[in-house]
């Protein structure tokens, strides 16, 4: 069994070689290969589901993968509920979306080279999902980030595309970084990176109070980064410049999953820290994000940003359930969501596909030309907006319920943002498929056509099929959560003993008639025109204003740590030429003046010497000349003198 | 067996030199460079892992003054020889194409890679002196013949620098010789007696002319500026083995002797050669970010690099003397000498990458010039890629292992400079990707329409670097266990 | 009161500065000549005077006294060869003129 | 008594002409007055009991030299020239040094303990002198008959007018 679980991320990233390697040359230049190898990853995960349904021991395997002094690091996989889950939603959703994704790509110059990017990825991603240490998970997280820089960027001709794969990159590696932060803190307590050893550490108070709050903080700090929370979160609109099912494999179901994967994995951690302050900052910091991506998504104008918000709002829904200690509630709305939220955008691929833009305002009377596309898209969109039998709801009111136990100001905030949530999807459908086309059909001569010259058609079965398989699951995906048959999710996918809080008619009743609420005025604005939507928005002057420049969150990174990292290294680099490069050319230039200095001295004071010596020699001779006067007499005084001189002496001593 | 290995690639080199033909005389260089690595490759072999100091051969040369050819090898010096080994071969392969003065450029080169084992297996201070001199000359030759328009600059530059450190050098050699008991230049011996354990003074005093010399050569933060120069103005082979190898003889030393001769004043100047470090790390980085020169950036590159394995270096120093920490400072040490390896095998890789596209193609290293080459050269965009992945520290790709490590080591010494050290991280990797987007992303550039992809030349020069890239960041238990064997009696003799 | 060598003495010292002096300030050639014999006979005296009173057994003074007596009979000669041939040459025998030797 | 007498005699004999020589204007007058301080000189070694030097004082010293001078005085312009000046410019420095190196030498020689010995000279000194020069000075005697026939031939080529 251990050998399948291994299998399971083995196999793509066994496609990926194959593709990277021999591309051109695979079966349907390297799709098949991919899409082969994740539908026997999903027919793998799908074997383990059912085993551990069926009560059997979560899998655990290890290999030792580096000896440091005298201890190993054993780094292994496990398999237990919440993995099986997630294993499942990534290779049911990953599998539909490489489908689809044959026939969005068809034609695109580096055909195989997108399969081998996507088989990377999601080799990755379930490494991430069956680790069972933090450095896999640290590894699976990293490399998922790259694969989305790669596949972000696959079009790197378009300059935006380039920038938008390096700042996603950037800002989930910021994130990374406060991530790596607690692994090392964990290491640095405990001396092991498993998750058995942490979590018995936690039970048994070894890593307890404040340390532990930090650690958790810190790893959610990657969680941030990595599912687009408040402060890391621009990077997922520009992600967008990707192609479409890159968008919704990565942006939308799998990858985003990974931080709330992530909390939910170490929920022990979040747990126990002193009166859950973790818990309630992830609770907090997923309610902002979710009220805030929600208003900017209002005013969004192209359909995938739209989604992009949408998902942030969602994903902080998520966080919202996990951090008012709803675990079931969070997991569950992360898998229907991964479903209702791939449909929505893999619909919005063919409608881009179709259109050729993104822009929805140039859109509109699509649903008689697009059926397929239409009825799925409302099926994701009811699903989002969280109406009754579809599986948004379900995830939705636990969440609620969850809050409205333990934390009700989120409750309301949750509230706020379900309303916000189906207005803003209802227009976004409106604006598409309904009203009048704002295009003007390719046939007609385009005198008077004021839209783009266009003739939108229906997706090829390829990908309309994958559309109706997500939207069955959107739809039905819900029951397996529903109360009345006995919350079998909950069973299954539960954090310690107590039972997930019991099912609240009233919430469920106040959470419908809320969203139906947010979906009559989007109908009163777009459908049937009882206020112009410019009225609205002047209505709520400041705050729109605020949400289209995004909460001004752009312009601030832009300002503060673009613009100043560049400065900085503007400045060191001239710092560094002239003023350490100037230090040292100082030194020569010095010992050059020093040389030339010895010389002079050199030449001027040495040399004078030995001149002077000889002037001096001349001069003396010059002057003793005149005692030779050649005259006896002279000499015979001197000798007289002499002999005086030294019969004095004689006589002295 | 240690001496063959020496020596063959020298006596290859003046093998050649009685040949003309360009032909015959690169075969020679490469023969010799293989049939070097192939005996290192039996000394692989023969390594016992816990050996500890083996294959030791020593005959005396000077015996009055205690000087013997003294030569080993243990779980530190292997790696790097066979770094040495790969990446000397790999820099002859990629100079066949080099058309002027071919014999003296390969004889250099020999002399060079026998220069290097030297320095790593010497275990006499004299024999490492006189190595650790001769590696200098060539190099000065290669940067100031073939090099670039400022070559007589840099080369002079580069020389003078390092002269003056081993200047420094020597002069801790002598303070320990003469303290020495028998009065013996036997590395081995000294870091049995520790002679200068007892004066303080002395030992500082040496400890600061060791770190000088192996400052100058790492390069650590103010004795850096050599570094850009010599590597923009260096050839592509003399680059690769420069950044390569020569780095990693400033941090061998370190790990090799400052921490083992002068363990009281290392531990009482580990913070400051921390705050160098991380001033590299960060620094390096910055300055990277704002290079138009391919080249200069991968030489700040080296700069932020190296700093990482100093972290690892002072944070093992900084451990001395406290027991529980061992295990940190193994870890660290681990982290460092494999971050020196992995340095090596991907940094050589870039100064190949750069080489590719600037000797035979664009003759132009401005990072703006280019431009969309992502279409225009698949495989040489995948390969640089993947180099510069690795270099920034991806998973799955050996830069991880290494950082990861030397992390998870010097946050348990010291937590706070470990933590300045993640900012690192961040900068190091904007500072590639922004590299990536300027050269392989962005519409085509019309200037470089008929650029040919690589040829089998640089092809056979880079694939191995980037399969060992790969091996080692998935599963280093390999490399690593020779390593760490080594720096487990290292840190336990330490105590 | 007895002639004592004191005596003797005083007298050859006498006779030798005026010599001297003779020799220091003549600007003729023979004058000097006629200076240098007295200071000859200077030390004759004392010779002799210290032979009678310091070594009366043997005549070693006197013996020295006539070698000086020879040579300065021989010194003379040659003396005024030299002058006349001078005095031929250079038709002056004023010493002080005669400084062919200046430097 | 009479000994000292006349010792007083004969040293003013010797030392007034001795003066006349040294700074008589005259040439010849100084070279006549040479003649009779060389006759006191004499009588002092007659004093002195050296008959035999005396003698040989009066021969070569008197005789020969004193005729020699006046004939090389006569052969130059001596006897004409006295009107020429006779002392050069350092008189006065000769002077006062031949003045101090006598008194110097007075000083020095009256000094002195010399070792008096009392004793007679010989009867005949000639005979012991003849034999004091063939057998201790026999060398001085040989060496001073060379010089004697060395200057004979020199002054005789020096003076010699060449044809």
């Amino acid at each position: 069994m251990t050998a399948l679980a291994w299998l399971i991320p083995l196999l793509p990233f066994l496609a990926f070689g194959l593709i990277v390697f021999f591309g051109r040359r695979l079966p349907g230049q390297g799709a098949s290969v991919a899409i082969g190898a994740l539908l026997a990853a999903a027919v793998f995960s799908l074997l383990l589901f059912f085993r551990l349904l069926g009560g059997a021991e979560p899998i655990r395997s290890t290999i030792n993968w580096l000896v440091l002094g005298q201890q190993p690091l054993a780094l292994g996989i496990q398999v237990d509920a919440l993995t099986a889950v997630m294993l499942l939603v990534v290779t049911v959703v990953g599998s539909m979306i490489f489908i689809y994704s044959v026939g969005y790509m068809h034609g695109d110059p580096r055909y195989p080279r997108f399969f081998a990017y996507l088989s990377l990825f999601a080799a990755s991603m379930l490494l991430l999902v069956l680790a069972d240490n933090f450095l896999f998970l640290y590894v699976g997280w990293e490399l998922v980030g790259l694969c989305s820089y790669l596949l972000i960027g696959f079009w790197f001709e378009r300059p935006a595309a380039a920038r938008a794969s390096l700042k996603a990159f950037i800002t989930t590696r910021v994130g990374d970084v406060f991530f790596f932060a607690g692994i090392l803190l964990v290491f640095f307590n405990l001396g092991t990176l498993g998750f058995g050893q942490t979590f018995e550490a936690v039970e048994s108070g070894h890593l307890s109070g404040g340390l532990l709050t930090g650690i958790a903080l810190l790893l959610f700090g990657g969680a941030i980064g990595k599912s687009a929370q408040v402060p890391l979160h621009v990077w997922l609109p520009d992600a967008m410049e990707g192609p479409t099912p890159v968008s919704a494999l990565i942006h939308a179901a799998t990858m985003v999953a990974a931080g709330v994967y992530m909390v939910a994995r170490l929920f022990l951690i979040f747990f126990s820290s002193p009166d859950h302050t973790a818990l309630a900052v992830v609770a907090w910091i997923g309610g902002i994000s979710a009220f805030m991506a929600a208003t900017i998504a209002v005013v969004q104008d192209d359909i995938k940003r739209v989604m992009a918000y949408s998902t942030i709002s969602q994903l902080g829904y998520m966080m919202l359930g996990l951090g008012v200690l709803g675990y079931t509630a969070g997991v569950f709305h992360l898998m229907t969501h991964a479903f209702f939220k791939a449909l929505l955008f893999l619909g919005a691929g063919s409608v881009i596909h179709a259109m050729h833009t993104n822009d929805i305002k140039q859109m509109g009377g699509l649903a008689k030309v697009m059926p397929s596309t239409y009825w799925t898209m409302l099926i994701g969109s009811l699903a989002l907006a969280g109406i009754f039998p579809f599986a948004g709801f379900w995830s939705k009111d636990e969440i609620l319920t969850e809050a409205w136990h333990n934390n009700p100001p989120l409750f309301y905030v949750g509230l706020v943002t379900s309303f916000i949530t189906a207005f803003y999807v209802m227009r976004m459908m409106f604006y598409t498929f309904l009203g009048e086309p704002r295009w003007a059909p390719a046939h007609e001569s385009s005198g008077h056509g004021q839209g783009t010259v266009v003739h939108p058609h229906e997706s090829p079965r390829v990908m309309t099929g994958p559309l109706w398989f997500l939207a069955f699951f959107a739809a039905f995906i819900g029951f397996v959560g529903a109360p009345f048959l006995g919350s079998p999710f909950g069973r299954f996918v539960r954090f310690g003993e107590e039972a997930a809080v019991p099912f609240d008619l009233r919430i469920a009743v106040i959470s419908t008639a809320v969203a139906l609420a947010g979906m009559g005025v989007a109908a009163a604005l777009y459908r049937w025109r009882w206020l112009s939507p410019a009225a609205v928005r002047r209505a709520f002057q400041p705050f729109s204003t605020w949400a289209e420049r995004k909460y001004y969150f752009d312009d601030l990174y832009g300002w503060t740590v673009v613009r100043g990292t560049v400065w900085a290294s503007r400045v060191l680099r001239v710092f560094d030429i002239y003023v350490i490069d100037g230090f040292v050319n100082l030194i020569g230039v010095v010992f050059v003046g020093l040389t030339r200095l010895y010389r002079v001295f050199d030449l001027y004071v040495v040399d004078g010497l030995v001149n002077l010596i000889g002037w001096g020699t001349k001069a003396l001779g010059g002057v003793l000349r005149f005692v030779q006067t050649g005259r006896a007499e002279n000499y015979l005084l001197v000798i007289a003198i002499g002999v005086i001189l030294l019969i004095i002496g004689g006589l002295v001593r | 067996m240690l001496s063959l290995m020496l020596f063959l690639p020298l006596a290859g080199g003046i093998f050649l030199l009685f040949f003309r033909n360009p032909r015959a005389i690169r075969g020679i260089a490469l023969g010799a460079s293989l049939l070097s690595l192939y005996v290192s490759i039996v000394v692989l072999g023969r390594f016992d892992l816990h050996g500890g100091m083996q294959l030791l051969e020593s005959y005396s040369w000077i015996p009055a003054v205690g000087i013997a050819y003294r030569v080993g090898i243990d779980g530190l010096s292997l790696p790097l020889v066979l770094l040495t080994q790969l990446l000397s071969a790999v820099s002859i392969v990629y100079s066949w194409r080099v058309d002027m003065r071919l014999k003296e450029y390969m004889f250099l080169l020999l002399l060079l890679q026998t220069a290097m084992l030297g320095v790593f297996a010497a275990l006499d201070f004299f024999l490492f002196y006189i190595f650790w001199e001769v590696t200098l000359v060539p190099m000065y030759f290669l940067i100031g013949i073939w090099g670039g328009p400022r070559k007589e600059y840099a080369a002079i530059k580069f020389f003078l620098f390092t002269l003056i450190g081993s200047l420094a050098m020597l002069v801790g050699i002598l303070l320990l010789y003469f303290n020495a008991a028998p009065r013996t230049f036997d590395v081995l011996s000294l870091i049995q007696q520790q002679p200068l354990a007892g004066q303080l003074r002395l030992a500082t005093i040496a400890f600061w002319g060791f770190f000088l010399s192996f400052a100058i050569k790492v390069p650590m933060w103010p004795f850096h500026t050599w570094l850009p120069d010599a590597h923009v103005e260096a050839p592509t082979a003399g680059s690769v083995i420069l950044a390569g190898i020569l780095l990693k003889l400033g941090t061998y030393g370190f790990v090799r002797y400052s921490l083992t001769l002068f363990p009281q004043v290392f531990q009482q100047y580990a913070s400051l050669i921390a705050i160098l470090a991380l001033l590299g790390i960060i620094y390096g980085a910055l300055v990277a970010m704002a290079q138009t020169d391919l080249k200069k950036l991968v030489a700040y590159s080296s700069v932020n690099h190296m700093g990482y394995v100093m972290l690892g270096v002072s944070a093992a120093a900084f451990a001395y003397g406290k027991p529980d920490l061992a295990p940190a400072a193994t870890t660290a040490l681990n982290g460092a000498v494999f971050e020196m390896i992995a340095h090596g095998v991907i940094t050589g890789a870039l100064f190949l990458i750069v080489g590719v596209i600037y000797d035979y193609r664009a003759h132009t290293r401005g990072v703006d010039e280019f431009g969309g080459l992502g279409a225009i050269l698949p495989v040489y965009s995948g390969i640089t890629m993947v180099a510069m992945l690795a270099s920034l520290g991806l998973p799955a790709l050996m830069g991880f292992v290494a950082e990861f490590l030397i992390f998870l080591g010097s946050f348990g010494v010291f937590p706070g400079f470990a933590a300045t050290g993640l900012l690192g991280i961040i900068i190091t990797a904007a500072m590639f990707l922004w590299t990536i987007q300027r050269i392989f992303l962005g519409p085509a550039n019309p200037r470089w329409k008929g650029l040919a992809d690589m040829d089998t030349r640089e092809l056979v020069a880079l694939v191995p670097l980037t399969v060992l890239m790969v091996i080692f960041g998935v599963y280093p238990r390999p490399l690593l266990d020779i390593i760490n064997a080594a720096m487990t009696t290292l840190v336990a003799a330490l105590r | 009161m007895q002639v004592g060598l004191n005596h003797y003495l005083a007298v050859s010292a006498l006779l030798f500065g005026l010599g001297l002096y003779g020799i220091l300030t003549r600007r003729n050639a023979v004058a000097i000549l006629m200076g240098i014999e007295l200071m000859l006979n200077a030390a004759n005296i004392n010779l002799v005077a210290f032979n009678r009173y310091v070594a009366p057994g043997a005549l070693a003074g006197h013996v020295f006294a006539l070698i000086i007596i020879t040579l300065a009979a021989c010194e003379a000669a040659v003396g005024l060869a030299l002058v006349l041939a001078v005095y031929r040459n250079l038709e002056t025998i004023h010493v002080d003129e005669i400084n062919v030797m200046k430097w | 008594m009479g000994e000292l007498a006349a010792f007083i005699i004969l040293a003013i004999v010797t030392l007034l002409p001795a003066v006349v020589v040294v700074t008589s204007r005259n040439l010849v007058r100084a070279a006549m007055s040479l003649i009779p301080s060389f006759l006191g000189v004499t009588g002092l070694f007659v004093l002195l009991q050296a008959e035999f030097v005396a003698g040989i004082q009066i021969l070569i010293y008197a005789g020969a030299i004193a005729v020699l001078i006046l004939f090389v005085i006569m052969l130059t312009q001596g006897g004409t020239g006295t009107a020429l000046r006779q002392v050069n410019e350092q008189q006065l420095v000769g002077g006062l040094v031949a003045g101090a190196l006598t008194i110097a030498l007075l000083g020095l020689l009256l000094r002195t303990p010399w070792p008096l010995v009392a004793g007679t000279l010989p009867r005949s000194n000639v005979a012991a002198v003849g034999g004091a020069f063939l057998t201790n000075f026999i060398l001085a005697f040989e060496i001073s008959s060379l010089v004697l026939l060395v200057s004979l031939v020199g002054a005789l080529v020096i003076a010699r007018r060449e044809q």
